[in-house]
């Protein structure tokens, strides 16, 4: 049976994609970023997965204008980076996994998640840039990636509670693919920013760490992120600092508790709070039929 | 209908921020079109030869081709854009995510970049319109 | 406020829109189908609503290739009818409600619906015909149309439970809608078909009759309609007959009973039984608020 | 995860039926791709003009382009297909839905017109290959 083996939470800053693809990484500016990802990049070749699930949203380049789902899974074959204005990102194809992403989302039809499937989309840098930041400069990524796409832009994006529970369904999809074959769970986007109007630049230390703080935490902690609302985000963490909802889909796929084994935070990259996490399930007996059947009787 | 957490009207009561509604995302349908449009090199390079002529080309407001061709994004926003969308424009002017973002703000992009550099703007004090107004008003709707 | 006048539901056989078009209404095979319409069309004259919210399936002209939404709203000023092969039907533009639209989408995603908003579709004969049945061949629509596409094909499809619920969501959301504005509900497709492989021409009219029957009782009856898995609808009704899912959103969204004003069935047009129905919420003292809390105790 | 109502497999046990899962769907993409572009009246006629070469235009695989020149409806299902997209071909033809889903029965499309005015094909014993098989080996499975 596949395993969820980790998680991997990360800010997908443009700029930051752009001081990899231009060498700049050594820069003043830039080397305090990137040394906060030097452990993940040491610690990924001896935990290569073989499929990433990369939460993210996309930023207008494939869907918002004609299509906006709410949450949508990527079913192609390959994904081609997304010209956003200046030219394709110089990074390799995004290669699918359409069989397990066509189970989770038949799976999550059947958990009562209206799903859209997408079979063609390029992927923008809310998905190639963490791609980067964990897996350098290769001429192929060392695993396939299944694009799961989340509105976070128009209102109403989906609730902190519904993007858990997706994860998770998420996790239940995974663990009865029939494959034996290693998953993590990436969510991207965030931390605090806020990209327009006379409130930008707005960054919020405070509420990044309670967040981080809280997402390494058992359900206590997390319970505690699952009560944040839309309207919080906003005025708490900027317009864009909603995107951290997309961990906390990574978060409920590690099940109730993690070890963490790496946390980041850094100001600032270009508009925006740098956070980064990687964290692993927690060794546990799960008891699973309790625990399902918890689920099940609340999902009515 | 589930219980509301807070009432909607609440969204408009961040100073400093328009959120990106059902509505707007609608009023905006065609310059965001126009924008998106930016995603092939060959649309830039017949909007660089002759923006106007491109921009006629999208059943776009009068108004929003005025803002676009002036790069007024404040204005944009106000007629209902979203930033991801207007990126693709700063992005085919070279411009840095970081200078679009800062012509919002009334700040020059080297002022706007010392104040990111310095930790960025604190949200103290800028959470809630009403606030803001109890406060300068003496507090006295206590 | 806005309120849920009437529901519709009808078979949207493509055969019927061209018997139409082609002004073969009176012809020995079609005469007894249009018969079966004709107290909908004097009916609808007095009761001609400001919006209908049309549930319908895309068969592939719109969607399904790209993009396969579980459920999809239509928010564009105006919908042109597909070209399905044969060159677009001979029918007006659909004038859209983005305002009701976006409104409707709103609250479905802050109920945990995972809504997906088209900005632009064509609409096929699964939402023209209906409208042609109903209002005949009129010069323009005499209302406003929001598409509601549902994903009847690619599995696994919404569940009829899950239907049911979208049914009550809406009726909730129209019901908050502060413009005073009557509006219908109309579920098309099915009755029982099948339009593939060597089982292709099943029709089962027990089936059609007691979901008919189940759809005029109340509560009782269509609680066991919500239960008709999708296996079920497969097995008895034909891998097509499984539209019928979109009548029970329409159901649901008119209350928990009906008075029924008028019920047609017919075999066969072209592939397809035909099944016609007419209805009205019961008048009745709603409780309103044990309702809505009876409700939000299942939602989690 | 939710309580399973029924073996997803009990999908595959519905006679002469064929359920179009998302592993099918995938399979004949770029089939069902060939189908939608006969949406456009310009397509149709360089499809009609030479079919060969227009399929050729698509990554569909060469037993699926055969099957599309042949009208092979029962292998264009068998190798993914799904009835929405196909009738975007049998409409270019000036086919009837009717003559179309005829052509997968076995039967001549005047005696499947007669079945269907008689009534239609009945479900009574079409609705379980299980069923049916222990009906074929007399009821010892009991
Ligand atoms: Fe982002
Ligand atoms: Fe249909």
């Amino acid at each position: 049976m596949a395993r969820i083996t980790a998680g991997i939470g990360t800010s997908h800053v443009p700029a930051i994609g752009a001081a990899i693809d231009l060498g700049r990484t050594a820069d003043d500016y830039w080397a305090p970023v990137f040394a906060g990802y030097e452990f993940v990049k040491a610690w990924v070749k001896d935990n290569t997965p073989d499929v990433v699930i990369l939460c993210y949203n996309d930023h207008a380049s494939a869907m918002m204008l004609d299509i906006v789902p709410t949450f949508a899974i990527g079913f192609a074959e390959e994904f081609e980076p997304a010209d956003e204005g200046w030219g394709p990102r110089p990074v390799p194809t995004v290669i699918g996994h359409p069989d397990l992403a066509g189970h989770i989302a038949e799976q999550l039809v059947i958990d009562e998640f209206d799903i859209t499937i997408m079979n063609d989309i390029a992927v923008d840098h809310g998905l190639t840039v963490p791609l980067s930041l964990v897996f350098g400069q290769p001429e192929e990524w060392p695993c396939k990636v299944i694009p799961l796409a989340v509105n976070v832009t128009q209102f109403p994006t989906p609730s902190a509670e519904r993007c858990w529970k997706l994860g998770e369904a998420i996790r239940d999809a995974v663990e009865c693919y029939p494959e034996d074959i290693e998953v993590q769970v990436w969510g991207t986007g965030g931390m605090s920013h806020q990209l327009q109007g006379p409130r930008a630049g707005l960054i919020a230390p405070e509420f990044d760490n309670a967040f981080l703080e809280r997402l390494a935490a058992g359900p206590d902690g997390t319970s505690e992120l699952r009560g944040i609302t839309r309207l919080d985000f906003l005025r708490e963490a900027g317009t864009e600092g909603i995107e951290l909802i997309m961990w906390l889909i990574m978060r409920a796929a590690m099940g109730p508790n993690v070890d963490e084994l790496h946390r980041f935070y850094h100001v600032p990259a270009s508009n925006t709070a740098v956070g980064h996490v990687v964290m692993k399930p927690k060794a546990q007996f799960r008891h699973k039929l309790g625990e399902v059947e918890a689920r099940k009787a609340t999902a009515a | 209908m589930r219980h509301r957490l807070y009432p909607l009207s609440d969204l408009e009561d961040i100073p400093g921020t328009t959120v990106f509604t059902a509505r707007r995302s609608r009023q905006a349908y065609h310059l965001h079109k126009f924008c998106m449009s930016l995603m092939e090199a060959a649309n830039r390079e017949a909007f660089k030869a002759d923006e106007r002529a491109y921009l006629d080309r999208f059943r776009m407001s009068e108004e929003q081709k005025q803002a676009v061709l002036e790069r007024d994004f404040p204005r944009l926003i106000d007629l209902g854009g979203n930033i991801y969308f207007l990126v693709k424009l700063s992005n085919t002017d070279g411009w840095s995510a970081q200078r679009a973002v800062s012509s919002m703000t009334g700040m020059t992009p080297d002022e706007y970049a010392d104040m990111m550099s310095a930790g960025g703007r604190s949200p103290e004090g800028l959470k809630s319109i009403r606030e803001q107004q109890q406060r300068e008003f003496g507090g006295e709707g206590k």
